[in-house]
């Protein structure tokens, strides 16, 4: 009965249309096969085939023909083990490092936070955010100041000048410092992302545990832990993926010991323009993504449930410290604010210094924010807000980063649910997968790709290129690893039931998701919108290429300066960026409910 | 009309086979109770009717629409469907105040402010939760927690209601308004309600018919009184009624006579209108605790028996007695002062005792005479028989 | 406004087989260029210098009408982003100032018509070689790596020959950019790979006797391997290296851009280039003008360049920002700020193609030296 | 020794005085049940015994450990209590198995592998869910989870064990069962137990002594037999009893006589022992359902009664009667086969009529006895007294 077989394949394709996780979950994953997948596929493609300038390496090029050629000089060659190996290891071992140490670090602190009944929590949490906005050359430059040894010469650290204590080098240089100084300015993550799910976590979970006897530790370690085990494990990739593709910390820190990571090689090779070694070097880090990624996908399985926001609703009790709640909430304040208040001090106290380093009343000036032009400072650079382009920048960094980090975050959740309520489909998987490559591509290799892509008018895409909307496009791109893990973390945590309920009463998938989901989830949907809102404000690489005169940000401002070496026009940029961030937490905070410190629903 | 057909569902979740061909046909305006031992796929079978659950076999239908044919592969979406469901676990929107909860389905539908605020008061005030309005979930009690689902489910007239144990963790006075208010519900607004409910005594007096479920199967569908009395197998025998444990089993056999056939049993041998079954063949007869009346005088067909234990609980007593190597419990109304040990006088309803084939465990449609007792086994323990 | 002629050969000395996408020698004047480029209104500038912006404010000035719009970018990530534009159809770009990327961008972009050599007839006589005819085309100013050292610690330059470097007194002391991550630091190596016989007579010169390869194929390997064995110092940046001995009396001496001299004050630092090392000082790193392909605002971009030029008569305000200490403008008519004029200065060629092909063999080896 | 003391507890949750002054002693191996309507502060009792709400105000004492102490600000940690509980919501662990669910306590107590494991078996055989072992508790159903729950908490064998409304979401049957594991634990461990239920016959049957509570206090703590018979207020003695509803007010005045005073009630007239109260004071007299026997033979103290209507509900049946305008309803056990219209006699236990002051709601103290019916009010019917 053909008619019969055709009626039933149109019925299982209408229910099929009808269920959010394909009606989503297929454009969703169009859509990332064309911004993602795509560029990918481009990337993976060049690393098989013979390029012109290839005949520099090897006179046997042949342009145009396949070749394994790239593949064997990173992997299996005499320059391999320098190149590749020593690298990657480096590169492994800091990920995981990194990994273990924020984990370490955030949830303790997100635990603190969200489940106890800490005093100065909101203090604490919005110091928490503070390493996070700074650059992280500052904090490597910061390790420096204090750590600094006579082997890269120069004005000693604060150690050695004050103390007389020479560090040794691998206390100032490679590993250490990379390790430490990645983990002060990405723990943040780990710390939100755990911090909302745990804060939506019923604490009768908790409760049952140290009913039988166990001890605080026990209960985090076996309940609590396991519990936010999705949004932990997504901070995990997050971080370690950070870690191992991070360039300025260990361009930093790394060199004078040539301690060398992909990441560093990757960019050495990508300026020597040996642009399909770049490639395959930054394949070798997808695929190990790729493989942390299954691993994550196995552990949180089919059928374990992580679901800790039920039907049932239970009144959220904090843990109470007794005794130990001042001293705790003094230690974290105090480690906060070395953290993060003490770099953020220096970088703004140099903004009002004439000349660097010297420490006199005389030396202070507001020249570098409003001054005139002086020719004697800067060859005649005004103050950088009366730079002509600094409105401009200011209105273009703005419009990126607000638009792109409400898409951003709105985008997260969406493919987050087909993710999380498809955890047992191949789409979901999928598009998990896919969504997190953006991190692992080079952001100049992914701009020069969207140049191409976006530059003419393809099927309905309008041409983007030289708007602000590709530079939208291409900072929701880049932060969807992220977003899609939080998404997608923070829905794990929700009974289906409740979106059930809903569905029973009428209503569709788009109130459904207005309604419920998206209140239920906005903590981690401000935590996205934030840290979105950071990266955006703060992204260059991903931008520079994508720039035009008239999409000038603050970022391509501080470029300029940089480049010129009018150091405190800089950080007069950077603490304009920071201060935007800040007041944005706090108009958050105030209006948003995006309070990263209370419990679900407002039971305050 | 019939407002759901059911015909040969199945349901897997999980590879686990949990609906095994449910056949089930409910009428308009019907109050169903489903019946059934714990993780027997009630709620299941509510989830698949309400759309939240799709079945691997059969076809569904609700009113006039096709709601899941397997055959075809049709599927109506849980929203169009016209249902409502009072969840086991209530799934109460955690981040919504009551009355947003509450309100939630009306705003969907799109109904004007003040009369979205005039139902939902209304529906509060039937749960006795009024005063609740501007509560979180989190902020309530587990019963208001439950009333606050019903209310939400209600407060939309749905065609069809379907409730997963609604009122388990209500105290009895609120249970007895709260059944009223689903009465009124069945009866103004003429809802096809089901009901899954592990209070027996709410099965007998809520619904027009009870679908008792044994492992993911029907096996009975009845008016209640009809289940109550006649339970198609010894299982549901078992299942039916507080009794529960305290059903009197009695063994027996079928053995030849000459009108037919007769059973030999601990109480006697009983005469039965026609054949039975194979000669020989074990049977187990059942006697409920209520069906024996207990005297002090002997009466007509009353049996002697010997107290053995008394089991007061309020508002009525369970008493132990023996006779001979019979053992039966008996219920009483009411406080019951009887010594331990004193003899009285029990009268089973001879219309109320059931016969079930011991082998298959089905009810075997022969009404009961009493005959005559087994002298041989109880000499002084009798039925003294009158008639 | 497309003056793409196309390819003309330009035929001397050493580079004789550069062919170079040129805009013909113009018989517009100033003004004429001006009337045009008043109707275009603006111009778009690629720069990988700000000092491109200090040129536009003034070119503003004198030639009101005209808007100039900067995008700094840096030269390689140029070469990708106007690849992409221009392979896209998109022709956004009218000027072009960059430097070299190891040969690569005349390989890649002038070999490909996509970044046009640009000479005003009137200028040309002015211009010192290679930048008149034999390089790919005119560079406005003209940097190089060298050592620095700081001028409180040493009382004149302490090193002569670049072999200095290998010897036990600066063991530790030498500190250089990461020429992995500067191609331009690349550059100078693999210049003294290309020139390894001067290297080696260098080497004779400074100890005596005839090198000796440790396993290494010519003086100029043997000289990065030993400046290794020498504990070379590896930092970031060229402003690292400078801030490692610029700063107190240090002992320590470092490679770093020429430009960078000028600096001084603003940082604090005492320390100076030296512009004559044996067997050459460096190779020079220039800022290459060019015009781009289809330039939408030709007009605007020939004026534009003129006047980074310094105009005809070389007193043009637009090359101030150019004519600094450190950097020199080539051109005969136009007074260094150094003490040394350009030709005196002890440079190698820079040999784009030759570079272009052995960049690559002697990064590996310098890689493999970690 | 005293398993726990409460003295003056008072608990106040955002703001929300929930519980006001509470005062307990509850004896070590007693096996006590807290009744009270939804919302009346008995999980928040519970939690707050287990350590779980931190009190404002009062002393709790556990075994001989000083557990809160308002005035000291004393407060022992919920691990350091040898309690375990039951929720309502059960807190099952979603992210382990039932196996792990319910090894978790025995793990934290560090007990070698076997033995855990064998005592897992037990406690997971014991609740009839051994074969759910490998499951996650999402895969459950709602029955399922809850007895997973109950497995979790008693395998433990804490010294205190709190369950709230722990079968609410069983069958009949498991509910016996569970009831009888319950029962085992508590004699053979001496487990003190505390226990929410909703579900009066379990109240009853199980329980050593019965707390009653409403909005927040305790009114009456007593055997339940005592409690059902006698409750202290009019409000205990309508929400105790299934018949809630059904229980029989019978309105009265207390009149002088000449031995002292007697009750004027539509009844007739009631002598007490002693004095009452005022004179003129309004009293309202209950009588249970159970607690009138209906026959067709006029006994002793019998009283001719219409039926005006019959709800059979299976195992009893509730007859509404009718005598002049009293209006009195009965409850016989198992199916009464009467025809509304017909006249029968009504006989009610003179001692379980309970005698209420209307205005205070308290009972008064007096046993009642019989004494005439009120000749001008019920010309034939009336109850002929032989005494
Ligand atoms: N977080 C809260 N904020 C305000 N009131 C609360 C909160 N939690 C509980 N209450 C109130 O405290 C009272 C007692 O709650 P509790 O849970 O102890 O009742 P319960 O006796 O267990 O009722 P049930 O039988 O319905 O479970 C209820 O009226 C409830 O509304
Ligand atoms: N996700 C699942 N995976 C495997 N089995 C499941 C899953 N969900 C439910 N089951 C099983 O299906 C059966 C039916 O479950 P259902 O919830 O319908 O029972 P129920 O009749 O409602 O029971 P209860 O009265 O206890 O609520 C149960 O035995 C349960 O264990
Ligand atoms: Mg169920
Ligand atoms: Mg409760």
């Amino acid at each position: 009965m053909p008619q019969a077989r055709l009626v039933r394949l149109r019925n299982h394709t209408l229910s099929r249309l009808r269920n959010p996780i394909y009606w989503i979950g297929v454009p969703a994953l169009l859509l990332l096969t064309y911004v993602i997948l795509w560029p990918v596929v481009k990337l993976i493609s060049t690393t098989f085939v013979w390029k012109v300038q290839d005949a520099r390496l090897a006179p046997q090029a042949n342009p145009g023909h396949f070749t394994l050629f790239h593949w064997h000089r990173v992997l299996a060659s005499d320059i391999s083990l320098p190149l590749f190996y020593k690298p990657i290891l480096h590169s492994l071992v800091v990920g995981v490092s990194v990994s273990v140490l924020s984990l370490l670090f955030g949830c303790v602190l997100a635990w603190f936070v969200t489940r106890t009944d800490m005093p100065l929590k909101r203090m604490i949490s919005f110091l928490i955010v503070i390493p996070y906005l700074l650059p992280n050359w500052i904090l490597s430059r910061a390790w420096l100041l204090f750590f600094k040894n006579s082997k890269i010469g120069g004005t000693p650290g604060i150690l050695q000048s004050i103390l007389h204590i020479t560090p040794p080098d691998w206390l100032a240089y490679g590993f250490v410092p990379i390790t430490l100084t990645i983990t002060v300015h990405d723990s943040v993550f780990v710390f939100l992302l755990v911090g909302a799910a745990l804060s939506a976590m019923n604490s009768q979970l908790e409760e049952a545990a140290s009913l039988t006897g166990a001890s605080r530790l026990t209960v985090m370690r076996r309940i609590v832990f396991p519990l936010v085990m999705p949004s932990v494990l997504s901070a995990f990739i997050l971080i370690f993926t950070k870690a191992i593709s991070s360039y300025g910390v260990p361009a930093m820190l790394g060199t004078p010991v040539n301690f060398d990571m992909i990441s560093t090689m990757l960019y050495a090779s990508m300026r020597s323009r040996l642009m399909t070694e770049a490639n395959v070097l930054s394949l070798t880090l997808m695929a190990i993504t790729m493989v942390t990624i299954y691993i994550n996908q196995r552990v949180i399985g089919k059928h374990r449930s992580y679901i800790t926001v039920t039907g049932k609703a239970g009144a959220q009790t904090l843990t109470a410290l007794g005794r130990s709640k001042w001293p705790v909430a003094s230690m974290m304040t105090v480690l906060m604010v070395i953290l993060a208040v003490v770099p953020l001090l220096i970088l703004l106290l140099q903004t009002f210094m004439l000349k660097e380093g010297v420490y006199t009343l005389s030396n202070l000036t507001m020249h570098y924010w409003w001054g005139g032009s002086d020719p004697a400072i800067n060859t005649g650079e005004k103050g950088a807000l009366r730079n002509d382009i600094f409105l401009l920048a200011l209105k273009n960094s703005l419009t990126i980063a607000g638009i792109s980090s409400v898409i951003a975050a709105i985008v997260g959740l969406v493919i987050g649910y087909v993710v999380a309520r498809g955890r047992q489909n191949w789409l979901g998987r999928t598009v998990d997968q896919i969504s997190f490559l953006p991190y692992l591509i080079p952001g100049i290799s992914l701009a020069a790709m969207y140049i191409t892509m976006f530059a003419k008018p393809t099927l309905f895409i309008p041409a983007l290129y030289g708007t602000i909307a590709i530079l939208i496009v291409i900072t929701v791109v880049k932060e969807l690893p992220f977003t899609v893990k939080a998404g997608s973390a923070a829905l794990m945590q929700i009974s289906p039931e409740l979106e059930e309920a809903a569905q029973i009463s009428g209503a569709s998938w788009l109130t459904r998701f207005r309604r419920i989901l998206l209140p239920l989830t906005h903590k981690s949907i401000a935590s996205v919108f934030l840290l979105v809102f950071i990266g955006a404000m703060k992204e260059m690489e991903l931008i520079i290429l994508l720039v035009t005169p008239r999409t000038e940000t603050l970022t391509t401002l501080t470029f300029y300066y940089a480049e010129k070496g009018y150091d405190q026009l800089t950080n007069v940029i950077l603490m304009v960026i920071i201060g935007i961030v800040i007041t944005v937490y706090l108009l958050a905070v105030r209006f948003g409910k995006a309070d990263l410190t209370q419990g679900i629903g407002g039971s305050s | 009309m019939n407002a759901i057909e059911i015909t040969n569902i199945n349901v897997s979740i999980h590879g686990k086979h949990v609906l095994k061909g449910i056949d089930l046909t409910i009428a308009k305006g019907e109050f169903m109770t489903f019946l059934g031992p714990s993780g027997c796929g009630k709620t299941t079978l509510l989830r698949t009717i309400a759309g939240l659950q799709s079945a691997d076999e059969g076809t569904l239908r609700i009113g006039n629409k096709e709601a899941v044919n397997s055959a075809t592969g049709h599927y109506l979406e849980a929203s169009k469907r016209g249902v409502n469901l009072v969840f086991q676990s209530y799934a109460l929107w955690p981040h919504m105040t009551v009355y947003e909860n509450v309100a939630f389905g009306l705003q969907v539908q799109k109904l004007p402010k003040d009369q979205t605020q005039a139902r939902v008061r209304v529906a509060l005030a039937n749960m006795r939760i009024s005063e609740l309005e501007t509560r979180y979930p989190g902020q309530l009690s587990g019963g208001q927690q439950q009333r606050v689902a019903i209310a939400r489910a209600i407060v939309t007239e749905p065609e069809i209601l379907l409730l997963d144990e609604p009122l388990s963790n209500l105290d009895a006075k609120l249970r007895i308004e709260m059944r009223a208010e689903l009465k009124r519900l069945h009866h103004e607004l003429k809802t096809t309600i089901i009901y899954v409910t592990h209070d027996q005594h709410e099965a007998m007096t809520l619904s027009t018919q009870v679908a008792v479920f044994f492992g993911g199967k029907v096996v009975q569908v009845d008016k209640p009184r009809q289940l109550y009395h006649r339970p198609r197998t010894l299982e549901v025998a078992e299942f039916i009624g507080n009794a529960g444990l305290h059903l009197n089993y009695i063994e027996g056999t079928i053995v030849g006579s000459e009108g037919g056939q007769r059973l030999e049993t601990s109480l006697g041998f009983l005469e039965v209108d026609g054949e039975v079954g194979e000669t020989g063949r074990e049977i187990i007869l059942t006697l409920k605790p209520e069906d024996i009346r207990l005297s002090e005088m002997m009466g007509p067909d009353s049996l002697a028996v010997h107290i053995e234990a008394v089991f007061p609980s309020g508002s009525e007593t369970l008493v132990q007695t023996r006779a001979g190597e019979l053992s039966l419990m008996i219920r009483v109304m009411g406080d019951m002062e009887v010594e331990v040990g004193s003899q009285l006088y029990a009268k089973p309803r001879m219309d109320r005792i059931n016969l079930y084939d011991k082998m298959t465990g089905r009810l075997l449609e022969v009404p009961i005479q009493f005959i005559q007792p087994r002298e041989e086994l109880h000499h002084e323990n009798r039925f003294s028989h009158s008639r | 406004a497309g003056s793409d002629k196309g390819a003309s050969a330009s035929d001397s000395g050493a580079n004789a087989t550069k062919t170079v996408a040129t805009t013909a020698a113009p018989q517009e004047t100033v003004d004429q260029l001006y009337a045009k480029a008043k109707e275009e209104g603006k111009l778009i500038v690629y720069s990988t210098s700000g000092r491109a912006n200090d040129a536009a404010e003034t070119f503003m000035k004198q030639y009101p009408g005209i808007k100039v719009e900067v995008s700094k970018v840096k030269s390689d990530q140029m070469m990708d982003k106007v690849t992409k534009e221009q392979d896209a159809g998109q022709f956004n770009p009218d000027v072009i100032v960059t430097k070299e990327v190891s040969g690569a961008v005349f390989e890649e972009m002038v070999k490909q018509g996509r970044y046009l050599k640009y000479l005003p007839e009137d200028i040309a006589p002015k211009v010192e070689e290679p930048f008149r005819t034999q390089d790919e085309a005119y560079a406005n100013y003209v940097e190089f790596r060298t050592i620095f050292y700081n001028t409180a610690h040493y009382k004149e330059a302490p090193v002569k020959n670049w072999w200095d470097l290998t010897t036990p007194e600066f063991k530790g002391k030498v500190y250089t950019a990461d020429p992995l991550s500067s191609p331009a630091f690349m550059d100078l190596f693999t210049t003294m790979v290309l020139h390894s016989d001067e290297m080696a007579a260098a080497y004779k010169d400074k100890f005596g006797k005839d090198i000796v390869l440790q396993g290494t194929e010519n003086a100029g390997y043997e000289f990065i391997k030993e400046l290794f064995a020498n504990g070379l110092v590896v930092l970031k940046g060229s402003d690292d290296v400078l801030d490692a001995i610029g700063k107190a009396n240090s002992e320590a001496i470092g490679l770093a851009v020429s430009g960078d001299v000028s600096k001084n004050e603003e940082k604090g630092w005492t320390i100076q280039p030296i512009y004559d090392i044996k067997p050459k000082t460096a190779v020079p790193d220039a800022g290459y003008l060019f015009l781009a392909k289809k330039a939408p605002h030709d007009d605007a971009a020939k004026l534009f360049i003129r006047w980074m030029m310094g105009e005809t008569d070389g007193k043009g305000e637009g090359m101030a920002p150019f004519n600094q200490i450190g950097s020199w403008v080539p051109r005969s008519d136009v007074i260094t700020k150094n003490q040394v004029t350009f030709k005196q200065l002890n440079l190698w060629t820079f040999d784009g193609d030759a570079l272009y092909k052995a960049a690559p063999k002697v990064r590996d080896f310098w890689i493999k030296q970690k």
